[in-house]
């Protein structure tokens, strides 16, 4: 049994009445390609951004390479109205509520589903902030220069990664001027820079046409084997997604409604219903 | 392409150190009392808390309008730490109270903890401010700097700040000493010199990995967020750096200016700055420093004639009276924001390359577009 | 590192072709002071017109004046005052407000420049400084003249004491006054008003409910016309009092007709010199910018008198000097004695302050619009 | 209870007539802001100019000429300012928009400074509004009473027209996307002229009832007022029109206590006073810390 | 053949000194559906945004049923009778669904309760959620209203910059069948997609366009089964 990297337990997080993801549990291994699919406004984003620390679930935990990095129970306000499934089973846990850039640390880089680089930056500045997280050094020897070896290793680094991404011929043109498809792969760039070692991918395809995203995929499977990656992603382009992924996890209403892999739940009727429609 | 860039800083290393010898003559051979060197020292002190501001509003993309509070902080805590011990006690300040502070330190110690108390105290309403988006922050950062204010005038801390009242006879630019010597140092050069000091330490910082960090905040908070930049500690550093250069300006300022009162450092006081910074360009440096001797000379000297009847040899005084100058400075003011809506510089920063490069331009060809100035 | 600046105050000359000698008017123009700071240039204006040339040592110099708007505000003093030093001043007058004569103070001293305060009252202004004098009394002078006035004349136990917050003038004054009041076992209670205020309905409650039986609150002229009328409209019950700065037009115009009792200290009180006032009446009222600046009618005001003194007291220092060289006159300047319409002037040996022992006491009359003069008070 | 409310009647009585005359301002900053995302800090100072003109215009004019004409040309003055300094920066950034609302407020103060030679003008008494009148022991102007009562017919009107009009509609639209209002059809900039008129319109009546109370108009009267306008619409949630209402209220009573805080409270000396404005600017802060967008703001969601 | 409503000739957009769009002409015939295909950034969006005055294209002539309509203002454009869906959808999100749809009829006069009906008729999803505000809704949801809202001013060209993007398969599925719900109705329609699959078998007319540039034009039909086509961007 291959040992999981990212493990859901009965995450449920609730917007006033609105419960986007609820009581959601599941596993990545590492190594896999997941996918995670279901209708707009299922509650997937919702779910990455509980793990990430973007929010504070309302009860569950979260896991990450056998440690607890999310853990809730309904609290305060929380309290009276959420009443669903397992609402007393974590009261007994301490409350674990990280920041983003905390998860970041330990390990786990995301994209975002609407492009997020940093307008004003090149693209080569762009993934040697991504860096900055883990440069040894303090405010006060990086701005008096006692650090500049470490600066010089992140920059080369930083060339480094660029050269492998293909992207070093546009080391010193503004990110947003970059073409839709190459924007996308600095982003993957950029998260790598940070080091991790489970990568969230939220519709990495949106608005590619099908050859785009043929590529993508390929890209994909390409990084995850020279990082050793863990890759986990929402995607709508079923064509990427059951081509590429080693398992499928399906949500709608911020429920799972069937997990398997590709073949299985492409057949499954729950998620034809759905999700996929049937196919003319 | 690395080499260009060396060669592009030690040209920039020459114009500033010419700057300064430039500065060193001028203040020995011409008279000392002439205004431009009023405006040279205020437009240098200026340029401080406007490189300052861009830092936290143009580089961190903090929408803060505090600055005037903590230049008050740095200018009261230079002039009580260094206000000579007997001046406090023989009363000729302290008029109505009993001076509380029994100690006094040098200028340089003062001017130290001008900016730490500034800084600290940026800190601490950093931790509810600094959770505030754009707009509300600003309000709410506007509102600590009139607290402060208040803070300053209550009676009741009277036997340290004096009141509402002036504070004066501390040590003031005249009191400045080439070290271990009696004899007195440039006003101006000094001025420069600790203004130029923190405007090259704010320079360092923004080029190095933290600058971009707030770079990064301010172009995206979210995507700063995930690539592991702690929001809240780099805000927070960004905003406590900034308010030290403010408070080291507000003693600056204080020097030069011979007496200080919490009265002066109101709203206008951090609108002017802001105005400052947004005609210099948000985001550079160089552009705050121009926009900040510009302003200044413009607003104190050059100007000046509208005021008292004749300018540019025209004698008007029934137009030319008090209040004109202000009038057509301020249309100045709108005419620069209306026409240069992104500043005198953007965000860019005067490059000598940039320079010699339209230089050349103009000389061979007839090409007229493009600035002196570049990335 | 360098000379002073009067080899280019000489060099200068007049289309007479006279020498000039410049002299610096250091007044507001605008902010809270400048009604005031009008009226008391007016007095230099005045003084300037009527004599505008002065004989040092053989020589005719023409008077030229320079005048800079300091704003009424404390940090644009410096830079005001560098401009007169760069303009080559030998002599400085004003200014209307003590807080900008402190400020700029020290940049005067650097320059060597000497001073002569007109009706800045506090006396931190001459204090400690060889170069500011100052031609009329002091604070502690007229918060003791006012104490007693409140005390004994008026009779009353309990005052309430408005000042502006930040003011040196006013907190000064009041400063004083309390002192003054307290001694003779009279209780004050004092409040203060934020700058840019302009609701005092609460101020005027406070005293109210204080139990004052007196309202004294010697604050610029700006916030005096509120607190006139607010005190109609809030029916305040008490007299007011305040010190010089209410001695204005814009006081009487602001009480006429209204249900109010104002008395206030003063330098001089119109009537004194019939001769001074009828000339200087018709010296206004040729000109529509002088009317407007005093207020809008012709009115004489004692800074106005205080102005036109100053004026002359200056140059009898620079015939005294028998040079225009700034240290010159600073050095007479000590020594200089002249008697004005405003009374004689002569300076102490400490400070620099004149020897004044009288105040006026003036009380609005709200059908005439006009000021009744009290019988003066003399102290010492 | 009831003496001590009695006591203190006259501190309420001016708290609720200056909370109203704020609201008036302060609608003004809220709508522009929730169109333009702007701070109008030109606005306390149309507040000043539409004072000053009731000055000039009353000199020579009647009453029931100078108050229409100051109306219109108040409104006209608020009209200008936004085609002449806010259109031609549609598209630049954010801050430069705002400098150019500093810019013009620089530019009224000083016009209004250079024109008026600096000095204090006195406010002409208009005949009804200034009519004292006593209640209940306390002494008040009529203004006083007239004042919640208009700002609140004035407020009702306003929220109809903007929940029930096509133009409100327009506004509702335009204020949050232009590029589309424009593809439906909406002329932006003529909405965007509508708010700053109504905006206007308020600032003036709102100058009319503030300055019969405080007697005269100096070229920085706008100032103070209009950053306890904008603070007041700050603390209601800037760009909603009933929070900026409320706001004002609870700021103008707020500060008419604390002034009168020594004497209510019977502690503290002038300790009060001095802080009256710190006070104003310390509950804005206290609730920006429980409700970073005001008591009534919209959540600044920024979903990943 | 059926009358041309639209016609570009030698289209030029710039952004600063970027060429987005370089010299593009195409016609659109009344009553058709036609497509826009091509990569990322080829300037498929910038076309359409100049059409609709968005931006003022640098050069070329706009012609809308026979008059020049290029680089007038965006409100002159739509009240001729043309309308864009934008790109994500853009709803207004304070506005309830009603008001959004009102918005939708802004220039209109006319009594606009038929052209709801049948908005509603053609999303009955709409009509539940008529009192929620836009802002609320799903994805999907808000992409029906987003047509629907373009739909109020009884267009005669309605432009649609990829209406499926980041929809779910099912739902695309439904937006392709409306928009030939639509067309039925005697609505003229441009098409931008990415889902050029979809795109092609919908469309009567396709053209393809590359940095710019159009490369490729044909029946819907035959680009689909074109070789460079499906290479380039149908995948494998
Ligand atoms: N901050 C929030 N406040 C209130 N509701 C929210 C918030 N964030 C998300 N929701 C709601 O939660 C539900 C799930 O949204 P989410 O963005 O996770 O969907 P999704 O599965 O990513 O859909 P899509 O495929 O369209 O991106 C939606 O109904 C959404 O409106
Ligand atoms: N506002 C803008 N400023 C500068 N460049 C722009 C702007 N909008 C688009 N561009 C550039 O113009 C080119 C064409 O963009 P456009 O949006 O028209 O492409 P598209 O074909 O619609 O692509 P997509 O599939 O990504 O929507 C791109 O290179 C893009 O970077
Ligand atoms: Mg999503
Ligand atoms: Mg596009």
């Amino acid at each position: 049994m291959a040992e999981n990297v990212l493990r859901l337990e009965n995450v449920t997080m609730q917007f006033g009445g609105v419960v986007a993801v609820n009581n959601l549990s599941l596993e990545v291994n590492k190594g896999e390609i997941v996918a995670l699919i279901g209708p707009n406004g299922a509650g997937k984003t919702t779910a990455f951004n509980c793990v990430t620390g973007i929010y504070d679930p309302t009860n569950g935990m979260i896991s990450f390479d056998g440690k607890t990095i999310v853990a809730n129970h309904p609290r305060g306000k929380m309290k009276k109205l959420y009443a669903g499934e397992n609402a007393k089973r974590y009261t007994g846990v301490r409350t674990v509520d990280p920041t983003p850039d905390q998860v970041t640390k330990l390990g786990i880089a995301r994209t975002f589903q609407n492009i997020r680089l940093w307008k004003s930056m090149t693209v080569f500045d762009n993934v040697l902030t991504a860096k900055h997280m883990r440069a040894r050094q303090n405010v006060f020897s990086a701005t008096l220069r006692l650090t500049y070896q470490e600066e010089k290793r992140m920059r080369e680094e930083t060339a480094a990664l660029l050269e492998e991404q293909n992207l070093l011929q546009y080391a010193s043109d503004l990110a947003v001027s970059l073409p839709y498809g190459l924007q996308r792969r600095l982003e993957i760039a950029r998260a790598l820079a940070t080091e991790p070692k489970l990568l969230l991918l939220d519709e990495p395809a949106a608005g590619m046409n099908p050859q785009e995203t043929q590529e993508l995929g390929e890209f994909i499977v390409q990084i995850k084997n020279k990082y050793q990656l863990t890759v986990f992603m929402i995607e709508h382009h079923m064509d990427l997604v059951m081509q590429f992924s080693d398992r499928i996890y399906v949500i709608d209403f911020g429920r799972l409604i069937s997990h398997g892999t590709p073949a299985v739940v492409q057949a499954d009727p729950k998620v034809i219903n759905a999700y996929l429609g049937v196919s003319e | 392409m690395k080499k260009k860039n060396k060669a592009e800083l030690w040209i920039a290393f020459a114009a500033i150190a010419l700057i300064y010898v430039a500065v060193a003559i001028l203040e020995q051979t011409m008279d000392n009392n002439h205004i431009i060197f009023t405006v040279l020292k205020k437009g240098a002190i200026y340029s401080l808390v406007a490189v300052s501001m861009n830092l936290l509003n143009g580089f961190t993309g903090l929408f803060s309008l505090g600055q005037a509070g903590f230049m008050l902080i740095g200018a009261y805590t230079y002039s009580i730490f260094t206000m000579p011990t007997a001046v406090k006690l023989t009363e000729s300040v302290y008029k109505y109270y009993e001076a509380a502070v029994k100690f006094d330190t040098g200028i340089f110690v003062g001017l130290i903890c001008a900016g730490l108390a500034a800084a600290l105290f940026a800190a601490l309403i950093g931790l509810p401010v600094l959770r505030l988006k754009s707009d509300y922050l600003a309000i709410a950062s506007l509102g600590f700097a009139e607290i402060i204010r208040a803070i300053f005038q209550w009676d009741v801390l009277g036997p340290v700040t004096n009141g509402a009242n002036v504070m004066r006879n501390y040590l003031d630019l005249t009191d400045v000493k080439i070290p271990f010597t009696d004899i007195p140092f440039p006003p101006t050069l000094y001025v420069f010199l600790a203004a130029g000091v923190c405007i090259a330490l704010i320079v360092l910082l923004i080029n190095s990995s933290y600058g971009r960090a707030f770079k990064a905040i301010r172009d995206d908070e979210v995507a700063a967020e995930a690539m592991g930049i702690n929001l809240f500690k780099h805000k927070e550093m960004s905003f406590v750096i900034s308010s030290f250069f403010a408070g080291v300006s507000g003693a600056l300022l204080a020097m030069y200016q011979y007496t200080v009162q919490a009265a002066q450092f109101k709203a206008a006081m951090t609108y002017e700055l802001l105005l400052i910074v947004v005609i210099g360009g948000i985001g550079s440096i160089s552009g705050s420093c121009i926009a900040s001797f510009l302003y200044i000379a413009a607003s104190e000297w050059w100007l000046r004639g509208l005021d008292m009847g004749k300018f540019l040899g025209i004698d008007a005084p029934n137009l030319f009276r008090s209040g004109f100058r202000r009038f057509v400075f301020s249309i100045i003011i709108m005419m620069i924001v209306l026409f240069f809506s992104r500043g005198l510089m953007g965000d860019r920063e005067i490059s000598f390359a940039g320079l010699i490069r339209r230089f050349n331009r103009r000389q061979t060809a007839g090409a007229t577009k493009g600035g002196g100035i570049d990335g | 590192p360098a000379a002073t600046t009067t080899d280019t105050a000489a060099a200068d000359q007049s289309a007479s072709g006279n020498p000039v000698v410049k002299v610096g008017v250091y007044e507001p123009a605008s902010g809270d002071n400048g009604a005031g700071g009008k009226q008391e240039t007016l007095g230099i204006e005045y003084a300037n017109d009527v004599s505008p040339t002065v004989e040092i040592n053989g020589t005719t110099y023409d008077v030229q004046l320079v005048k800079v708007d300091n704003e009424s505000s404390n940090d644009k003093a410096a830079s005001a005052a560098s401009t007169l030093v760069s303009a080559g001043v030998s002599v400085v007058l004003g200014s209307y407000g003590s807080g900008v004569s402190i400020a700029a103070s020290p940049t005067f001293e650097a320059a060597g420049i000497p001073c002569i305060g007109i009706t800045c009252t506090n006396p931190q202004v001459t204090e400690g400084n060889t170069h500011y004098f100052r031609i009329c009394f002091l604070d502690p002078f007229q918060g003791t003249v006012l104490a007693n006035y409140a005390f004994s004349t008026l009779g009353v136990k309990t005052a309430y004491c408005l000042s502006k917050l930040g003011d040196d003038y006013s907190g000064g004054l009041v400063n004083y006054f309390v002192k003054a009041f307290e001694a003779l076992g009279g209780t004050c209670v004092q409040d203060t008003f934020p700058d840019g205020n302009s609701d005092f309905t609460s101020y005027i409650n406070n005293a109210k409910n204080s139990g004052a039986e007196v309202f004294f609150s010697p604050v610029s002229t700006e916030a005096a016309q509120l607190i006139i009328d607010q005190a109609e409209s809030q029916s305040l019950g008490m007299p007011i009092l305040a010190g010089d700065t209410w001695d204005s037009n814009v006081i009487l115009q602001a009480a006429k007709g209204k249900n109010v009792d104002v008395t206030v200290t003063t330098f001089y009180p119109e009537g004194a010199n019939a001769e001074f006032d009828s000339s200087f009446k018709e010296w206004v009222n040729a000109d529509a910018t002088r009317l407007a600046n005093n207020g809008g009618d012709d009115t004489v005001a004692a800074v106005t008198a205080m102005g036109y003194d100053a004026y002359f007291f200056a140059l009898e220092a620079m015939k005294k000097a028998g040079s225009i060289e700034p240290a010159a006159i600073m050095e007479a300047l000590w020594s200089t004695t002249y008697t004005g319409v405003s009374g004689p002037i002569a300076l102490d040996q400490v400070n620099g302050d004149a020897i004044r022992n009288t105040a006026y006491v003036k009380h609005c009359n709200n059908e005439t619009g006009a000021w009744d003069a009290l019988p003066p008070v003399t102290i010492g | 209870m009831l003496d001590f409310l009695h006591a203190n009647l006259s501190y309420i009585l001016s708290g609720i007539s200056v909370g109203g005359q704020y609201a008036l301002i302060a609608i003004g900053y809220t709508m522009v802001y929730g169109i333009l995302r702007l701070i109008n800090f030109a606005h306390g100072d149309v507040f000043m100019c539409a004072g000053l003109m009731m000055v000039y215009l009353s000199t020579t004019l009647p009453m029931s000429v100078s108050i229409p004409l100051v109306l219109v040309l108040t409104v006209l003055l608020g009209f200008l300012i936004e085609r002449a300094a806010y259109k031609p920066l549609r598209t630049a950034p954010r801050m430069s928009v705002m400098i150019s609302a500093i810019g013009v407020s620089y530019l009224l103060q000083n016009a209004a400074l250079y024109f008026t030679g600096g000095l204090a003008k006195v406010y002409p008494t208009i005949p009804w509004l200034s009519r004292t009148v006593t209640i209940w022991g306390s002494t008040t102007k009529m203004v006083t009473l007239v004042t919640p009562i208009l700002t609140i017919v004035l407020v009702v009107l306003l929220s109809l027209l903007i929940k029930y009009t096509k133009v409100g509609m327009a506004m509702r639209a335009v204020s949050k996307d232009f590029e589309t209002s424009r593809l439906m059809g909406i002329r932006i900039n003529t909405v965007i002229s509508v708010t700053f008129v109504i905006g206007s319109f308020l600032a003036a009546v709102g100058s009319m009832l503030y300055f019969t109370n405080y007697a005269s108009v100096t070229p920085i009267s706008g100032g103070m007022p209009g950053l306890k306008c904008f603070v007041a619409a700050v603390f209601g949630g800037i760009g909603s029109i009933p929070g900026a209402v409320i706001g004002a209220f609870i700021i103008g009573i707020a500060e008419n206590i604390i002034k009168g805080g020594s004497s209510i409270f019977g502690f503290g000396g002038s300790g009060w006073t001095t802080f009256s404005d710190a006070f104003t600017f310390a509950l804005l802060i206290i609730i920006l810390v429980v409700k970073p967008t005001g008591l009534f703001g919209e959540k600044a969601t920024d979903k990943a | 053949m059926s009358d041309t409503i639209l016609s570009i000739k030698d289209l030029k957009v710039n952004y600063g000194g970027i060429e987005a769009v370089k010299g593009i002409s195409f016609d659109v015939p009344k009553g058709h559906i036609v497509t826009l295909i091509g990569a990322n950034g080829a300037g498929k969006s910038s076309t359409l945004r100049a059409i609709a005055g968005l931006v003022k294209p640098k050069s070329g002539v706009i012609e809308f049923e026979g008059d020049n309509i290029a680089g007038k203002d965006t409100t002159a454009i739509v009240s001729r009778g043309i309308t864009l869906v934008p790109e994500g959808r853009r709803i207004f999100p304070d506005l309830t669904v009603y008001e959004n749809l009102r918005v939708g009829a802004y220039m209109r006069k006319d009594d606009i309760t038929p052209d709801i009906n049948w908005v509603y008729e053609l999303f009955p999803r709409l009509k539940e959620r008529s009192w929620q505000a836009g802002g609320t809704l799903s994805g999907g949801e808000q992409q029906m209203l987003a047509v629907g809202r373009a739909l109020m001013s009884r267009p005669k060209l309605m432009m649609m910059d990829e209406p499926s993007l980041g929809l779910a398969p099912l739902i695309v599925r439904d937006i392709f069948s409306i928009i030939k719900e639509i067309n039925k109705r005697g609505v003229t329609i441009l098409l931008i997609e990415q889902n050029a699959n979809m795109a092609l078998s919908t469309a009567d007319t396709g053209y393809v366009l590359e940095t710019g540039r159009i490369t490729m034009t044909g029946p819907g039909k035959e680009l689909l089964v074109n070789e460079a086509v499906k290479a380039a961007y149908l995948g494998t």
